[in-house]
């Protein structure tokens, strides 16, 4: 099989997200798609699957013009692609999540397509439990689930869009095993969008770059990072040094604090954070370290134990409550949990106001804003809302709410989605936090990050807490076999 | 009150549950495929008016089913266009349609305000009804009856055992996942949208032709709302739905019986039974403190009490598609 | 307006006699199959036997329906369009007919089924008008006593007030009479169930609904239902448990064809018959010799169906048998010869307590302010 | 271009047209004349002065609970159970006004109070049903309408019946000095429109002018954001459900204690539900919202005089309103039909051009 990509264009309104990308993809080899955010990786990535028609431009199988009018129909001509997040059904159990959209006959046949399920899971090395439902799945097995159902609907191109965000070291080997056996035994195409270089590096043999949403060039890998980060970015980035610092005296401390909910429970936490330290917490998606930071911010309840913020018991007190003593929590979905997508730059800033006088006087409260996005380098008016701004300039709108003078922040993904730059940028500004003596506590999926960002790093795996390990120390391999469970 | 009356008293209910069953039944389709038709009750108003007058002019109550059903469509298909291709809210739309339907329904049936019509034939099945408990409850009914209970069944089938129902449901939890595995959303939504309004049209003549027959000004007012209220009760499931008809059925006639029983309350205060029922049910449904409760429980039990109680509603319930 | 009413006072002999228009005013709709179509069919009457007599209709003014409308808004119309009699048709209208009777001194009113005039104070322009139903209510009691087989007759009643209970206490004299004296059964052993749905309608959540009320009579046993409600779910449940095999009768209320929704269960129907008295009223208001008065007015009794002469009728139902028939005759005979009158003492209210002592006579103030249902008979009282 | 921004100028009209055309369809189709039925309309609302003051005076409980919509709607809230809460606040007016003795001022006052507080405990029932039980306020709404009904019919035909026995259709008539002083013996109590206009003026204030409005609206948006940026949910919820329930009972109060002068069965009627159509008509502008509930009680109060000309069903006066709702609900703006779209409106609507077509 032979993909041609012919001078592909996509606008949406202002935003051109491809401008003309002409690419070839040839067979058995797997591809590298870099670009900084909004480069119009999954733009293209949507265009070749068939999740969104393209404005103008071709694309071409085996130099044979092709039109895909919807997902299907890109898969029955062999192009399947992973999403970012996997688009599969929650609710539904692994076999009715499996089945939606596979056979055409009117009853549902369970026995063949558990057992093509298990044939297929256990060929790339697998292991899924086939009676479970797809909500109790880790974001790794779900995307092992999506390969499976692309592969059994015949898939010769796999698109893979972002898929080792928030997946374990196991999974991604899991993963890119699995991967380069389609490629060199199978002579499958496989493309990798990806922010990360060193993935890049270690799996694909070719690398196409974008830049806001134009093709600008390409490299047989391995090559340089720095020749890659370049043609992402124009310029290289300066690679931000984590300025060292005198930590202060404990500022959080948990003692044997117990979580339970129905679905995952915490035992024994103990953890003493200092002032100005920032504090990793790594592990798979629902091991625990999220109740964690939740118990503190005060959004769940504790069973048991103490949780003692600068000397006070603030063990389950409300959210507004413990909020009111400075402690911040920033949560992962930005327009989820964080923005209202509709409201204004200027009525953001009213709203997380400390303390709010009855009346709002709006002319101050827009210089406000204006400062504020100064201040943060948002791109946006202080009447735009929050939708309207891209992802990275959310994050910072995010920050630019924070209190000064915090004790506790908590964070989840504070960079997930964002680029080099953006990321920098960030944490840039944490680093300034740290002067106020704010302890920092962030879970992040992306190992690199943690070992870089922190002081001190506690690995959560199944609901157990690790002993913790001083960042300077440890490596990524540690990490990953923690999270593994080799606590 | 002896047992034979008792049975005599469930087969009443029963039949007047029927009709109740077969609006859960369409409104739970529409639901799975995330589409809230709010505008039940005056969609039940209208196809009941239409069915009695329809039938009553042809002098065939197959044909008054049939414009009840068409009926029924036709206001389901102002929901499905006003909020799938001009994007409004499904509650709005269905709110004033429900309200426009009680007018217009009370203006269009003046003329055949509670004169007598056509009703459903009773049709006892020959052997089945003389089995004996089951014989007079189930099978000496008339045909809207069994089409309720075949209706209740099918429907369980085709969402739960068929790939068509597969599609369904997909599209209400996660229409993009759906549509990603090649399932026209919006060409599915407006079916099952118009089918599930074609049901509640029928069960709005059905109560017109058979269970309250003929016409009046407001003559089936309220039940639609009933009827909304019991599909969460049943946690979108249609069997689960045919229990909550039948258990609010058994509830107004236990308003009825205790009057008897205690004259000297007041009148009034048995009616207020059903509706403090449904408040109470719905808490049981939807209340945190529930779960709470079923956590206590030993684990064995956990599971089948959840599965009988609890329920969430389809993840895209009510969400336009192609929002970000 | 039609021009009518101009020519047609020409041609009238009687001179003076100018052209009425008068205004009906009715709590339900005018086609409700019961009490307020009666009133309308009344008004028609009128309309037919009046030279240029012209009604204006309202109808279901309740806050329930129209809370937009008020009897005085509605009264302000209807005498704008020349209205010099304005008929209000419900108790409900009571103490507005009052007050708008005030504000119109020379425009007649008459307010059907209240008692302003019998209480007294009421204002000179403004009387009562009521049909003696009673009267009609035993006959029909005893043509459900008549038919009863299982003994147990259920009377679907509207709401609990003096005229309600009057008529059910009236249906349960009947009933008892002829069980006892036709039937030749212990009238102890009588059941006569009465249930409240709460209105003179269905209002759905609000009151029981009539068709579940009469099923469940049947489902406990009994055989016969009588309606005191104004619309005529009895009939029509019953006829469709007929259809279903049972053997059952009904005795539909307030509108002469009430039979008509399905005849072969129907035992016959007491309904008013508003014409007669309209049309008085309307010839004294048009000819200003009108007086206040309370009239609560009797039926025919040579012929209960004669539409130009009762004020409360029964029209006998084909569910009727001949003997039945045979029966319920010579019951009517006696009540017209007045040999009977149930109202004799011993009669003893629910309670047990003595309401009217042995050998006494109940007085018409006794019977339109009965206190409580009569002994024998089950269900509230209040 | 001129064409399509002039188009998208008068578009807001289109629908109300449309409407009018449908039930004018309705009239010729029963054999109407269109002609006169809208004079016997306008007659029945301003022919007399009579009838302008009971427009304006039933304007007034119908725009009362208008405003305490604008707040529960801006709080994402279906507050269908202001039927109920304008029952109940009818029913605590008239409880003082039947039993409890005082000068007039002081009654009236009590009165108030007491209205505006059931209505707003009814509406609160339905706030923590939904907060603590999860029990959409539809529904709770719904039941708590019943309810409220029932309640009244028991007390009615009860404890609170006439001497001469409750006939189901109302207490007897309240004394003068507990009732609003009317205006030209009128259905309008002055004093009622001062109230209403009080009210107006501080939902408008309310949603533009403080940061309780601008909660709200965020809890409407997205009540998981709006918590972590520190808004109360459930407070809010309540909060916002119980000021809609106050201006109700208020709507009540108004209901026996001047348009009526008696607690009668289902005292509101409607105007509960009427009230949420007039807000949606009103596309959520407060200063809409007064216009639109003076024209619904126009139409409505032009349907009286209606029927009694023409004999017409005066359920035609509803159809025109809900007709005229739901045409300017599904049509109203032309940008969802993309009539008149700017390229701006699509950079920030999601692309899904695919799937539409
Ligand atoms: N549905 C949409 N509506 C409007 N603009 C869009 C839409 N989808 C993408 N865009 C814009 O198109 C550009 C390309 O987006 P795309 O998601 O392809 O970037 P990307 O390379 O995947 O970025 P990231 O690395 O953050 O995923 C961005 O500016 C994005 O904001
Ligand atoms: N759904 C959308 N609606 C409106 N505008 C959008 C949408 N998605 C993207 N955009 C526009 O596209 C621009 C880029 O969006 P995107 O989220 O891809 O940012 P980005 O290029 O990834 O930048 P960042 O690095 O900050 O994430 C934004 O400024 C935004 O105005
Ligand atoms: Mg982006
Ligand atoms: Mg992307």
């Amino acid at each position: 099989m032979r993909v041609e990509i012919r001078d592909i264009r996509k606008y949406f309104g202002s935003v051109k997200a491809n401008d003309g990308i002409t690419l070839t993809l040839e067979e058995g080899h797997i591809y590298g798609v870099l670009g900084e955010n909004g480069a119009g990786k999954s733009t293209l990535m949507k265009i070749l699957s068939g999740y969104q028609p393209p404005d103008s431009g071709e694309i071409l199988l085996n130099g044979q013009p092709h039109t895909f009018d919807s997902p299907l129909s890109a898969l029955k001509n062999g192009v399947g692609m992973l999403y970012q997040d996997p688009h599969d059904i929650p609710p539904f159990s692994i076999v009715d999540n499996f089945l939606l959209g596979r056979d055409k006959r009117l009853r549902l046949n369970y026995r063949a397509a558990e057992s093509e399920l298990k044939e297929l899971s256990s060929k790339y090395g697998f292991a899924l439990d086939i009676q479970a439902h797809v909500d109790s799945l880790s974001l790794g097995e779900r995307q092992q689930l999506e390969l499976v159902r692309l592969l059994a609907g015949g898939a010769e191109v796999l698109i893979l869009d972002e898929p080792t965000t928030g997946i374990s070291a196991e999974q991604k080997d899991v993963l890119f095993n699995s991967m380069r056996k389609l490629a060199r035994e199978e002579g499958k195409i496989l493309l990798l969008v990806s922010h990360k270089l060193e993935e890049v590096q270690e799996l694909c043999d070719h690398a196409f770059i974008l830049r806001r949403g134009k093709y600008v060039g390409e490299m047989e890998i391995p090559c340089p990072n720095e020749k890659l980060v370049e043609m992402m970015f124009g310029q290289v980035p300066p690679r931000s040094e984590r300025p060292t610092f005198e930590l202060g005296d404990p500022m959080l401390e948990l003692r044997d604090v117990n979580i339970s909910t129905y679905r995952l429970s915490v035992k024994n936490l103990n953890l003493s954070v200092r002032a100005g330290e920032i504090f990793g917490l790594a592990g798979l998606e629902g091991s625990g370290q999220r109740l964690l930071i939740q118990a503190c911010a005060g959004l769940v309840r504790p069973e048991s134990g103490q949780i003692i913020l600068d000397g006070q018991d603030i063990t389950s007190w409300s959210y507004h409550k413990t909020r009111a003593v400075n402690v911040a929590y920033v949560a992962a979905g930005r327009l989820e949990e964080g923005l209202v997508a509709s409201l204004s730059l200027t009525e953001h800033v009213v709203l997380a106001q400390r303390e709010t006088d009855f009346f709002v006087d709006w002319a101050a409260s827009g210089q406000d804003a204006q400062s504020r996005i100064e201040h943060y380098q948002i791109v946006g008016r202080p009447d735009s809302t929050a939708e309207e701004l891209s992802g990275g300039n959310q994050q910072r709108l995010l920050f630019g709410l924070l209190w000064n003078k915090l004790k506790l922040i908590l964070l989840e993904h504070p960079t997930r989605g964002l680029d080099v730059r953006s990321t920098n940028y960030i944490w840039n500004l944490l680093y300034q936090r740290r002067q106020d003596g704010t302890a920092i506590i962030f879970i992040s999926p992306d190992l690199d990050e943690i070992i870089e960002r922190s002081d001190r790093i506690a690995v959560f795996s199944g609901g157990v807490m690790s002993r913790i390990v001083d960042a300077k120390t440890t490596s990524v391999k540690e990490i990953g076999h923690m999270i593994g469970g080799q606590l | 009150m002896n047992d034979s009356e008792l049975i005599l008293i469930l087969a009443s209910i029963i039949l007047q549950a029927a009709p109740l069953m077969i609006a859960v039944c369409g409104e739970t389709i529409t639901e799975r495929v995330g589409v809230v038709n709010l505008s039940l009750d005056g969609t039940m108003l209208m196809s009941a008016m239409t069915g009695f007058v329809v039938s009553l002019k042809t002098d065939s109550v197959w044909l008054g089913f049939l414009a009840g059903a068409a009926v029924g469509a036709l206001f389901a298909l102002i929901i499905a266009f006003g909020t799938i291709r001009l994007r409004q809210s499904q509650v709005a739309v269905g709110f004033v349609l429900t309200l426009l339907g009680d007018d217009l329904s009370a203006f269009l049936g003046q003329n055949f305000t509670h004169i007598p019509g056509p009703v459903v034939k009773f049709m006892p099945i020959p052997v089945l009804k003389d089995i004996p408990i089951l014989g007079p409850l189930f099978f000496n009914h008339d045909m809207v009856v069994y089409f309720a209970f075949a209706l209740v069944g099918l429907t369980w089938w085709w969402l739960f055992r068929t790939q068509p129902g597969l599609h369904l449901r997909g599209t209400g939890e996660r229409p993009e996942a759906a549509f990603a595995r090649g399932v026209n959303v919006n060409r599915v939504r407006y079916l099952y949208t118009l089918i599930g309004g074609a049901l509640v049209g029928i069960a709005g003549a059905a109560y017109s032709l058979n269970v309250k027959i003929g016409w009046a000004e407001g003559h089936t007012r309220g039940l639609g709302w009933i009827a909304l209220a019991i599909v969460i009760f049943g946690g979108w499931s249609p069997i689960r739905g045919a229990f909550g008809a039948i258990l609010f059925g058994a509830t107004k006639a236990l308003a009825t019986v205790l009057q008897r029983i205690f004259p000297e309350v007041s009148v009034v205060a048995f009616n207020s039974i059903p509706w403090l029922l449904m408040i109470l049910v719905l808490l049981i449904v939807s209340s945190e403190s529930t779960e709470r409760i079923i956590a206590f429980l030993p684990r064995p039990l956990q599971r089948p009490l959840r599965h009988l109680l609890r329920a969430a509603p389809p993840m895209a319930l009510g969400k336009i598609f192609g929002g970000k | 307006q039609p021009a009518a009413p101009a020519e047609s006072a020409t041609e009238d002999p009687g001179a003076e006699m100018e052209p009425l228009t008068f205004g009906m005013v009715l709590v339900g709709p005018k086609n409700d199959r019961g009490w307020s179509q009666a009133h309308y069919e009344g008004g028609l009457f009128v309309e037919n036997n009046l030279e240029g007599a012209t009604m204006v209709v309202f109808e279901s003014l309740n806050p329930g329906d129209k809370p937009e409308a008020t009897l005085e808004g509605v009264v302000d119309d209807m005498v704008s369009q020349g209205a010099s009699l304005v008929i209000t048709t419900s108790d409900a209208f009571e103490e507005d007919t009052v007050g708008v009777a005030e504000k119109y001194p020379d425009v007649i009113f008459i307010n059907s089924s209240g008692d302003d005039v019998l209480v007294g104070g009421a204002p000179t322009n403004l009387g009562n008008i009521m049909g003696q139903m009673v009267k009609m209510k035993y006959i029909a009691g005893c043509a459900a006593a008549l038919a009863t087989e299982s003994g147990q007759i259920g009377y679907l009643g509207p709401l609990i007030n003096t005229e309600t209970r009057r008529e059910a206490s009236a249906a349960y004299l009947g009933a008892r009479y002829c069980y006892e004296n036709y039937q030749g059964n212990d009238p102890a052993e009588l059941d006569f169930t009465v249930t409240w749905i709460g209105f003179w309608f269905n209002i759905p959540g609000v009151t029981l609904d009539p068709t579940e009320v009469v099923t469940s009579f049947f489902d406990s046993g009994a055989d016969v239902v009588m309606s005191g409600i104004d619309t005529p779910e009895a009939i029509d449940g019953t006829g469709q448990r007929a259809s279903r095999g049972d053997t059952v009768w009904a005795s539909p209320y307030g509108h002469i064809d009430g039979c008509d929704n399905s005849p072969n269960v129907c035992l016959g129907s007491a309904f008013f018959n508003w014409g007669p008295a309209y049309l008085g009223t309307a010839q004294s208001v048009s000819d200003s010799s009108w007086t206040q008065a309370w009239d609560w007015n009797l039926p025919n009794w040579d012929d209960l169906t004669d539409l130009s002469t009762t004020a409360v009728g029964w029209n006998n139902g084909p569910g009727l048998t001949a003997d039945m028939q045979a029966n319920l005759d010579d019951f009517i005979s006696k009540l017209a010869s007045g040999e009977l009158n149930l109202w004799t003492g011993p009669i003893n209210l629910q309670d047990g307590s003595e309401y009217v002592a042995d050998g006494e006579v109940a007085t018409d103030n006794e019977i339109w302010y009965l206190p409580q249902l009569l002994e024998g008979m089950e269900g509230p009282s209040e | 271009m001129r064409i399509r921004t002039w188009i998208v100028r008068i578009w807001p009209l289109v629908p109300i047209l449309a409407a009018l055309l449908f039930t004018i369809g309705l009239l010729v189709l029963f054999g109407a004349d269109p002609v006169e039925v809208f004079q016997a309309m306008w007659q029945g609302a301003f022919g007399t002065q009579d009838k302008t003051l009971s427009v304006v005076a039933f304007t007034i409980p119908l725009l009362l609970s208008s405003l305490g919509l604008l707040l529960t709607f801006t709080a994402g809230l279906w507050n269908i159970g202001i039927e109920g809460q304008i029952v109940m606040g009818a029913v605590a007016a008239s409880w003082v006004a039947l039993f409890m003795d005082a000068t007039s001022p002081v009654l009236i006052a009590v009165e108030v109070i007491l209205a505006m507080l059931a209505g707003a405990l009814w509406a609160g029932v339905a706030g923590i049903l939904k907060t603590r039980g999860g029990v959409h306020e539809i529904f709770g709404g719904l039941a708590l309408n019943s309810l409220a009904i029932i309640f009244t019919n028991y007390l009615i035909s009860g404890p609170w019946q006439p001497p001469e026995g409750g006939s189901f259709f109302g207490t007897v008539p309240f004394r003068e000095i507990s009732q609003l002083s009317r205006f030209a013996d009128s259905r309008f109590a002055p004093f009622s429109l001062l109230v209403a206009m009080v009210a107006l003026v501080m939902v408008f204030v309310a949603l533009r002018g403080t940061t309780w409005g601008l909660k709200l609206k965020a809890l409407g948006q997205n009540p998981r954001s709006a918590f972590l940026l520190g808004v109360s949910s459930e407070r809010e919820t309540i909060l916002a459900m119980m000021f809609c329930g106050a201006l109700a009972g208020l709507a009540g109060a108004v209901r026996v204690l001047s348009w009526y002068d008696n607690l009668k069965q289902n005292i509101s009627g409607g105007i509960g539900y009427l009230a949420l159509l007039v807000v949606m008509l009103a596309a959520y502008r407060t200063l809409w919202v007064p216009l639109i509930a003076f024209f619904f009680s126009a139409v409505l109060n032009g349907a009286i005089t209606l029927q009694l000309r023409t004999q017409l069903h005066s359920s035609l006066g509803g159809i025109l309103t809900g007709v005229m709702v739901l045409f300017v609900l599904l049509f109203g703006s032309s940008k969802a039909l993309g009539i008149g779209k700017s390229s701006e409106d699509e950079a920030l609507e999601p692309d899904t051009s695919e799937i539409e077509s």
